[in-house]
């Protein structure tokens, strides 16, 4: 039982970093975070391979460890660390105090839709469900708030690694080569947000996402 | 189930021939090998998807490596759509792309990464319709993103960067969603088997989605729909869509509404073959049907005001999907016939005609409707595959897309939709109305004097050329291994594996056997 | 059930009148431009070769009617051909008119041409020639979605061919004409998918099958769709309009063949149907009679020759639809002489449209105030336009008269226990007097006395022409016998 | 009795049908000849001439033959194509082809007038014409009589419009529109009449049952439909236009033989077809309609300038007359009095006969003069008798049927009508006591005014001073012309003297007709009523012996004066010492001026319903003001409302896609909790 807290208790760390990574400013802070954050993600893994004695989740805390505490980071650390756009600032659209309470709120909604779900193998692990799923969402806040496009590449790797979370909780003894695709489309398309978001820097002088509304209609 | 090395080839085949091209270096003599090891791929990719899709018409069901790849009738239209017209855009491409080299659109540098992230995006795709582990599934979805944001942002125009930008932020957003739901169904099933190797495969999950929990499946169902919808082109989730195929070069618009959406929909169409073991027809037929129904409302209008052709044809390929999703919402054997049917006819006619706007931007370097005028003076022959890719698009006979629409009509019909069918009939007068206006006012008419005469080359005519005589060719008459594909899918998806729904894509009571091959024979039997 | 030789031969020769025209057009599309006109000739020429061939061997098989599928999935008839009296009878207008049309064409579509001096280009020959084929198509159709497939393609070449000289009007015309067909459509879309849930099929004779509820359903469902080709009120709008095309076509499109596709769908149903209740009828006839008094009272104010023309073929059309619902009635009489007056009013209305075009071809008009006296310019001209309007207007000798008559005393015949049949009928007699009136005014204004300007400077005729105008001549004196014996 | 051994064995009809196949040669041998007019006239003349006479050879014998008829399938499976040769329609082809026949003859010099105008085609027409005619009369189904009663009506339009000219187009307009008209009601009554007979045969009408109604409505339609083609008031509005526009051997054929197919069908239809029916009010209305035609018709006559135009109204007044004579025989027939019956008929028909005759005279005498004159304005004539003598004695001849004077045949058969309307209101329900004397008085007055008019024609054209400029050089009429008129001469005499001979034959006819037993009304001179058996008529016997002796004086005074020039015109007593001179001299306008005056009153209709029809006039151009507006509303009210919504929903559905895409992520969550809650649902 006491592994199921320490899961519980690491998912909810989660939500701190990932309010962390959507909150910092510049995109070098924003990535060491993240890094801390895969980290936690990483424990948990590990947490839950004692707990469940799965063999597979061991490899995927390893390939996880690799892959977005390590690899990911640097991708974005490299490619970002060059890109300022100091017209924009950190390009968020809500205050911090606004943001973490929606992220609250976001939390809240989570537990509450996850309390409905009756999943056997899942019982003792729901809250870690419910923050998934909300770090899921907190990742989508961050995209659809935030108006720096590279917020966004940060959000669409919270909400990777709340789906990965999810996936570790409700298949953790899924074959390891899954974990590999996925963490792998996870690398390669950081790897391609982070060049378009270069070129896109390089063309418009800007990351302001606003600028990127000249096709409608 | 029979194991087979095609899947694994054609799976490689491109992946490998897109390493080779990256690593060829792009100067001088280079080009000329990066096109040659291209076509040798696409050519591959054609030849093999035919020949796993001939075995499969043999009644096969070709599996390969662990059964995490597997080709059933089902995935065997999408394999065969991929070839097909992959292989014809690839052609294609080999002018086009050259000519926008001539025309210093591109350098040699991008079309070099141009041609090999073309082979990956086929890759991409091609995992995606062999792929039998759902997981598998989600990455291969998520990887044609990949594969082919670069391809749609290729010419590093402020818009084209905008395009890819929100092309692959929207479906990496929509497509997470995918992977809840992909998560969901697996956790499901493997709580169901108790077994979670086999539960990731989606055959196991078919054979036992009775077994599963209904609102978990239905859960699923939603996020697999919102998430893959969002690659297929469903409205809402379709916004990334008018932008990404206006602004990619036009072999690659054609491949991606041509064949990418259909991938998509091949996902949404196996959990919804899934769903309705688990929970029953209903509820996946409503919400189909409801994204179906709205993608048609809001996109007709959409693509009559539109005056950039290309995305115009955009909102087409949306309207159209959700005609697929009509087709799939009224369900039956016959809706299901009929959607499948249409993703094969659409994507012919649609690769057609995003290769004629090819054409037209090699002529009059603009997409504006506005600025195009009397293509037919100018190309004649240019103009005549527009002129019927637009009578085909609008869904006139003898072209394809006319009777797949009618299959779909009296499937809804069928299912007592009488007022949507209506409805979306009239929808559909909008569409005939919109290619109508491209024809009489870019096709026909006078060209500006200052047009230079002249058409473009053979090289990107033949492509354009075998594509309008399959769309023909399958208007005119179904042949018979489409018939049995489609008919052999319908029952996978509908899941009344009795042999009368095998055979009968039209559900009457007739025995296989019974089942006469398409094709003008004069069947010596008088009535009256 | 084995057939014959001769019956498989039949079929065959049915089957090459639609793959025939087909063939010469994908033929004109490869071959070059100048070798157009005479491969569409020949085609045509080689179609009315295959339909009398069908002609023939329809009579040596003892005129019995015979269905043959061509596609069909399991019990379901997707395309078939039905030859019978009926299909055989408009078949053989509409292909021999448009050969006719096809020989026409070629003399009318030169630089000599004084309204629009252009020489035709292979496009129109193509597509003239595809329009050939899809209606004979249409009219051998044993499926509802046979004559939907074709329905459809006639309506994509008459698009293409009332847009023809590409003017932006022009186009909206067309545009229009495509679009309004289109909505009509859709009641051939409903009527199959109706036929085919009630019935597991697509073959029209199924109508017989259906309980009276569907069947007055599909019925008026392809009602609807034969409406939108027949150009009836309120789906009458795009034939005026559709007047802009080459006069060729007008001529071939607008009054022989087009828009007798949906009385020609109106009455295969009611052939094939057995018993029809009568609300079909009332619904039927009503329309008619409002598009009758709608058409006549647009004759009025045209001074387009060819506007006026498409009104009157608006309420020629209505005297066919009224013969067909009259018949719901109970009066066979009344279906023989709508099917004959779809027969008879091709050939009237064809010759009629081809005097609009020789005199715009001659004159450079065919704005009817500006052209008087053309008996006395060109004698063969006014002749045959006194003997159209005269077969229009439903005088005898001439062909219209004839079938007007037994459309009128079937009309009579069922009145007696529909008394509310009776003031229609009435008004249908009043707009016959009227429309003939009109007619008779235009002939007296146009034909006789001192030639106008216009008509006085007008060129000879091509003899490519002179042939086609005399044989329509002819075909208006004889066609109603034709008619009336095939239909016996 | 045979007055004409039947031709070689031939059965009447398939004479007939030779004839018109000659005819029909003859016809498209005249059009192929178009440029040889004088080959073409020929060619014309000479078939025509021989369809005549086949004719008159198939016709005579039929008159007391039973009838005989052809039956041939056809291609109309509802129509067999029926003739039938019965005393009536024997009548009728006599009249047609007596009359064709001198037209003929007339035309082979008349059409000179025509020359390099269309005389092949006038040839063709003429010929369809007669032909038709005579195909209309003999046929004996609905839906055949209507064809050929369309072709009559077709041909002789042409013929009406031959001039070319805006009066001649306008004439034959209204011509045709109102024969068509009729034609339409004809045909509405066959329509009827064959819901009840179950075929279009007229043999199945004559046995059907129709309820009394229904009955009533088939006569009403039929007389309408007839009566306009036979040119009754108020019918007859075309009559007066459409004559005088055609070549005038082509108006003696209209005005001779086609109007009486208007009264034949009348009969047809209420006597032949409907048996007479069982009310008396049809043969009142016949009368009334009778009565008003001729008073009326004779009235407008009077005030004619134009010669064929008065003409024209005069062959109106004798419509009335005919009328008269069926109306009566009608009223016999209903009240089961087979005399009054028959010899109502009889005169009806006898009439028929003779004012085909004389106005065909009349007509082909106008001519003549017109061929001279190249004028049809009796104004400009004048002295016409010194310089064209034949025609004058043949015109006065003419004049004088037409007036009534004994012995000529127009006498003799208006006697026949005054004594059909005593005998009817001698014996008959009150109504008809008091309508026939009225009918009776009006004809008085008619005969009368009839006199008086042809006075006036005779003397203004023939007699007195020439007016006008040509009239030196005006010579007499070529000798075909003249010979065509002679013939017909010679018949009103005939006719006229030989009516103890013909009317026994005409009253077979009539009682054959009715259907009625050979009821014998007329024996010699004398006639038989049912009720008064024994109305010898030696009046009648009087002054046709009377006539006999004066008519060769009467003759011979009128011939006299060809060269002799009167005594008393130096003298000129009446002109107040001035040598009178042509204006002095009574011309048409001032000859009626005083009937004009009184009969005000009369000519007052005609203006106000001229003055109704420009109101009529109007309210068209307002209908076709309307129509011009509503054609574009269609457009405006449905097409353009609908492109321009669809193009505004597409307009206001682009914000949809508003080009941010963090909002088109909203949209995926929007579009995931929508599903959701339906799932939860």
């Amino acid at each position: 039982m006491f592994d199921f807290q320490l899961i519980n208790g690491l998912a909810g760390l989660l939500i701190v970093t990932s309010l962390l990574v959507i909150l910092s400013r510049g995109p070098a802070n924003s990535a060491r975070f993240y890094a801390l954050q895969s980290f936690i993600l990483v424990l948990t893994f590990l947490a839950l391979a004692k707990e469940t004695g799965s063999r597979e989740l061991y490899l995927w805390s390893a390939s996880a460890f690799v892959t977005k505490v390590i690899l990911v980071p640097a991708i974005m650390y490299r490619a970002f660390s060059k890109l300022d756009d100091p017209r924009l600032g950190s390009g968020e659209t809500m205050s911090p105090a606004v943001s973490v309470i929606l992220a609250a709120g976001v939390v809240i909604l989570c537990f509450w839709v996850v309390s409905g779900v009756a999943l056997p193998a899942a019982e003792a692990i729901k809250p870690a469900l419910a923050v998934s799923l909300a770090h899921f969402f907190l990742g989508l806040a961050c995209i659809v708030t935030q108006r720096n496009i590279l917020k966004q590449v940060f959000g669409y790797c919270l909400m990777e690694n709340g789906s990965h979370l999810t996936l570790a909780l409700l298949a953790a003894k899924a074959p390891e080569l899954v974990e590999v695709g996925i963490a792998t489309d996870a690398i390669f398309a950081v790897a391609i947000m982070a060049m378009l978001g270069t070129r896109i820097f390089l063309t418009f002088h800007s990351l302001d996402a606003r600028k990127l509304t000249t096709l409608k209609g | 189930m029979v194991f087979s090395n095609l899947p694994l080839l054609i799976l490689f085949g491109p992946l490998l021939a897109a390493l080779a091209i990256l690593l060829v270096p792009s100067r001088g003599f280079g080009l000329r090998l990066i096109e040659l090891i291209h076509t040798v791929s696409i050519a591959a990719v054609a030849v093999l998807a035919l020949a796993i899709a001939s075995d499969v018409v043999d009644g096969a069901h070709l599996t390969a490596f662990d059964d995490w790849f597997a080709v059933d009738a089902l995935g065997a239209i999408f394999v065969s759509v991929i070839g097909v017209v992959g292989f014809l855009t690839g052609l294609y491409s080999l002018s086009y792309i050259r000519h926008e080299l001539r025309d210093g659109e591109l350098d040699p540098a991008k079309v070099k990464s141009y041609y090999g992230f073309f082979s990956l995006f086929l890759f991409t795709m091609v995992l995606a319709t062999i792929a039998n582990n759902i997981v598998l599934m989600w990455v291969a979805i998520e990887a044609t993103t990949l594969g082919s944001a670069f391809l749609v942002g290729c010419y590093g125009r402020k818009s084209s960067l905008e395009a890819a930008w929100k092309y692959v932020i929207i479906c990496t957003v929509g497509v997470a969603f995918g992977l809840y739901g992909t998560v969901l169904a697996y956790a499901n099933a493997s709580d169901v088997l108790g077994n979670a190797d086999s539960a990731i495969l989606w055959t196991t999950l078919a054979a036992h989605a009775t077994a599963l929990d209904p609102m978990l499946a239905k859960l699923s169902f939603v996020f697999v729909l919102i998430g893959f919808g969002t690659k297929a082109g469903l409205f809402p989730m379709s916004a990334w869509l008018p932008d990404a195929h206006s602004e990619a070069p036009s072999p690659v618009s054609a491949l991606l509404s041509g064949v990418l959406l259909k991938c998509a929909l091949l996902v949404v169409i196996r959990y919804y073959a899934i769903t309705v073991r688990a929970v029953g027809p209903e509820f996946p037929q409503m919400i189909v049907l409801i994204l179906g129904t709205l993608s048609i409302l809001v996109a007709a209008p959409l693509f009559f005001v539109q005056k950039d052709l290309k995305r115009k044809l955009a909102y087409s390929s949306i309207e159209h999907v959700g005609l697929i999703a009509v087709g799939l919402g009224v369900g039956g054997p016959l809706g299901v016939a009929a959607a499948l049917l249409h993703a094969i006819n659409h994507s012919l006619a649609k690769a057609l005609m995003f290769c004629g706007s090819g054409n037209v931007l090699m002529k009059f370097h603009t997409r504006d409707l506005d600025r195009v005028k009397g293509l037919m003076r100018v190309a004649p022959v240019s103009g005549v595959l527009l002129l019927f890719g637009c009578l085909a698009l609008a869904g006139l006979p003898p072209f394809n897309v006319f009777v797949s629409e009618f299959m779909v009509f009296t499937a809804g019909m069928k299912a007592g939709y009488l007022w949507l069918m209506l409805l979306c009939a009239l929808f559909f007068t909008i569409t005939v109305a919109g290619f109508i206006q491209i024809v009489a006012g870019s096709v026909l008419g006078k060209a500006a004097d200052a047009t230079p005469e002249g058409d473009v080359g053979v090289a990107a005519l033949a492509p354009m050329g075998i594509l309008l005589v399959l769309v023909i060719v399958t208007g005119v008459t179904i042949p018979g291994p489409i018939l049995r594909l489609v008919g052999d899918a319908t029952a996978i998806v509908t899941g009344d594996s009795t042999p009368v729904a095998f055979a009968m894509p039209w559900a009457t009571q007739a025995a296989p056997a019974e089942v006469a091959l398409a094709g003008p024979q004069l069947h010596t039997e008088t009535k009256r | 059930m084995m057939t014959s030789v001769s019956d498989s031969m039949t079929m065959t020769l049915a089957l090459a009148t639609i793959v025939l025209p087909f063939g010469g057009a994908a033929l004109i599309a490869c071959a070059p431009g100048k070798a157009s006109k005479w491969l569409c000739q020949i085609f045509a020429l080689a179609t009315v070769a295959s339909i009398l061939g069908v002609v023939a061997g329809f009579v040596e098989a003892g005129r019995a009617g015979a269905t043959q599928d061509l596609i069909r999935i399991g019990r379901t008839e997707i395309l078939g051909l039905t030859v019978d009296a009926l299909s055989v009878l408009i078949a053989v207008a509409v292909i021999v008119i448009g050969f006719l049309v096809a020989v026409y064409s070629a003399s009318y579509l030169t630089m000599g041409n004084r309204e629009h001096p252009a020489v035709g280009r292979p496009r129109y020959y193509a597509f003239l020639l595809v329009f050939i084929g899809a209606m004979s198509g249409l009219v051998f159709s044993s499926t509802i979605t046979g004559q939907l497939f074709f329905f459809e393609i006639t309506g994509g070449c008459s698009w293409a061919l009332i847009g023809y000289y590409e003017t932006p009007k022009v186009l909206r015309s067309a545009a229009k004409a495509l679009l309004i067909t289109h909505v009509a459509s859709i009641g051939l879309y409903v009527a199959a998918a109706l036929l085919f849930l009630d019935t597991g099929t697509f073959a029209i004779a199924a109508i017989a099958d259906l309980s009276d509820g569907s069947k007055v359903v599909v019925i008026l469902s392809l009602l609807f769709a034969a409406w939108g080709k027949s150009a009836q009120v309120p789906l009458h709008m795009w034939l005026p309009d559709a007047m802009e095309a080459p006069t060729p076509i007008s001529a071939y499109l607008h009054a022989a063949s087009m828009v007798k596709v949906g009385v020609y769908i109106f009455a295969r149903a009611l052939l094939s149907a057995g018993a029809v209740p009568h609300v079909v009828g009332w619904v039927g006839a009503t329309m008619a009679i409002v598009t009758l008094v709608y058409g006549f009272l647009l004759y009025l104010p045209q001074v387009d020759m060819k506007r006026l023309l498409a009104y009157s073929t608006i309420t020629q059309l209505s005297y066919i639809f009224l013969g067909l619902s009259l018949s719901v009635f109970g009066s066979h009489l009344a279906f023989q002489g709508a099917v004959a007056h779809i027969f008879n009013h091709a050939f009237a209305k064809t010759l009629f449209f081809l005097v609009a075009g020789a005199l715009s071809y001659t004159t450079g008009t065919r704005m009817l105030p500006s052209l008087r006296g053309i008996v006395t310019k060109n004698p063969l001209l006014g002749i045959a336009f006194v003997v159209a309007a005269l077969a229009i207007a439903g005088v005898p000798p001439f062909n219209g008269f004839f079938s007007k008559f037994a459309i009128f005393s079937g009309g009579f015949a069922v009145a007696q226990e529909n008394l509310l049949l009776l003031p229609m009928l009435v008004i249908a007699l009043l707009e016959s007097i009227g429309c003939f009136a009109w007619f008779l005014k235009w002939i007296g204004y146009s034909i006789p006395g001192k030639p106008s300007d216009a008509v006085a400077s007008a060129q000879p005729l091509p003899m490519g022409m002179q042939v086609v105008l005399v044989a329509l001549m002819v075909a208006t004196l004889c066609s109603s016998f034709i008619a009336a014996s095939w239909l016996g | 009795m045979t007055m004409i051994p039947s031709l070689g064995g031939l059965a009447p009809l398939d004479l007939l049908l030779a004839g018109i196949a000659v005819s029909a040669v003859g016809g498209f041998g005249s059009l192929l000849l178009r440029s040889h007019d004088r080959a073409a006239t020929i060619v014309a003349g000479l078939a025509g001439i021989l369809a005549a006479l086949a004719g008159l050879g198939a016709a005579l014998p039929s008159f007391v033959a039973p009838p005989s008829v052809l039956d041939v399938a056809g291609p109309y499976p509802f129509a067999h194509f029926v003739l039938r040769m019965d005393p009536l329609a024997a009548l009728m082809v006599t009249v047609i082809s007596l009359l064709a026949l001198t037209a003929w003859i007339y035309s082979l010099a008349y059409v000179r007038e025509y020359a390099g105008r269309g005389v092949g085609a006038m040839g063709f027409f003429m010929n369809a014409f007669v032909a038709s005619m005579t195909l209309t009369v003999v046929a004996d189904n609905g839906f055949w009589f209507l064809i050929f009663f369309e072709m009559m009506s077709l041909a002789s339009y042409f013929l009406v419009i031959f001039d070319q000219n805006d009066e001649a187009v306008s004439a034959g307009f209204l011509y045709f529109v109102v024969a068509h008209a009729g034609s339409v009601l004809i045909m509405a009554a066959f329509f009827i009449l064959a819901n009840y007979a179950g075929s279009l045969d007229f043999a199945a009408f004559r046995t059907a049952k129709l309820p009394g109604a229904v009955s009533s409505l088939v006569f009403v339609l039929g007389f309408l439909g007839f009566g306009a083609k036979a040119g009754m008031i108020p019918l007859h509005i075309w009559l007066p236009r459409a004559h005088p526009a055609a070549p005038s051997h082509a108006s003696a054929l209209m005005s001779g033989a086609m109007i009486k197919i208007g009264v034949f069908g009348i009969v047809k239809v209420a006597v032949d077809l409907l048996g007479g029916g069982e009310v008396l009010w049809w043969g009142l209305l016949v009368v009334g309609f009778g009565a008003v035609s001729a008073v009326l018709g004779v009235v407008y006559a009077l005030a004619e300038h134009d010669i064929k135009k008065l003409l024209a109204y005069h062959s109106v007044e004798n419509i009335g007359i005919i009328l008269l004579g069926v109306g009566v025989g009608m009223i016999g027939i209903a009240s089961h009095q087979p005399a009054l019956a028959v010899l109502g008929l009889m005169a009806g028909l006898y009439h028929l006969i003779n004012h085909a005759v004389f106005k065909g005279l009349l007509f082909l005498g106008a001519g003549s003069v017109i061929y001279r004159l190249h004028t049809k304005n009796m104004d400009q004539m004048g002295g016409l008798a010194r310089t064209m003598p034949a025609t004058a004695t043949c015109f006065l001849i003419g004049a004088l049927s037409i007036s009534a004077i004994p012995p000529l045949n127009g006498f003799v058969s208006e006697w026949y009508t005054y004594q059909s309307l005593f005998a009817a209101a001698l014996d008959g329900s009150a109504l008809v006591k008091f309508a026939t004397p009225i009918a009776a008085m009006l004809l008085a007055l008619t005969g009368a005014l009839a006199v008086m008019c042809f006075v006036k024609a005779y003397g203004v054209i023939f007699a007195g001073d020439p007016r006008g400029l040509r009239h030196n050089d005006v010579v007499e009429a070529p000798p075909t012309m003249i010979a065509g008129m002679g013939l017909l001469a010679v018949v009103c005499v005939v006719t006229g003297l030989g009516a103890p001979l013909i009317a026994p034959i005409l009253s077979s006819v009539a009682s054959a007709t009715i259907g009625a037993q050979a009821v014998s009304v007329a024996e010699g001179a004398s006639l038989f009523g049912s009720a008064n058996h024994g109305t010898v008529s030696p009046p009648l016997i009087a002054v046709l012996v009377i006539g006999m002796a004066g008519l060769p004086l009467g003759l011979r005074a009128v011939l006299s004066n060809r060269g002799t020039p009167k005594p008393r015109r130096a003298a000129a007593p009446w002109a107040a010492g001035y040598l009178p001179d042509a204006e002095m001299a009574a011309s048409a306008g001032s000859f009626a001026q005083p009937i004009r005056m009184f009969f005000r009153p009369l000519y007052q209709v005609r203006d106000d319903v001229a003055a109704a029809w420009d109101k009529v006039a109007f309210a068209f151009e307002r209908l076709v003001c309307f129509a011009r507006q509503t054609e574009p509303r269609w457009d405006r009210s449905i097409i353009d409302p609908i492109a321009s919504a669809t193009g505004s929903l597409g307009r206001r559905l682009q914000v949809v896609q508003g080009g941010d895409f963090r909002i088109y992520c909203l949209y995926i969550v929007a579009a995931l909790v929508v599903l959701l809650a339906l799932a939860a649902r």
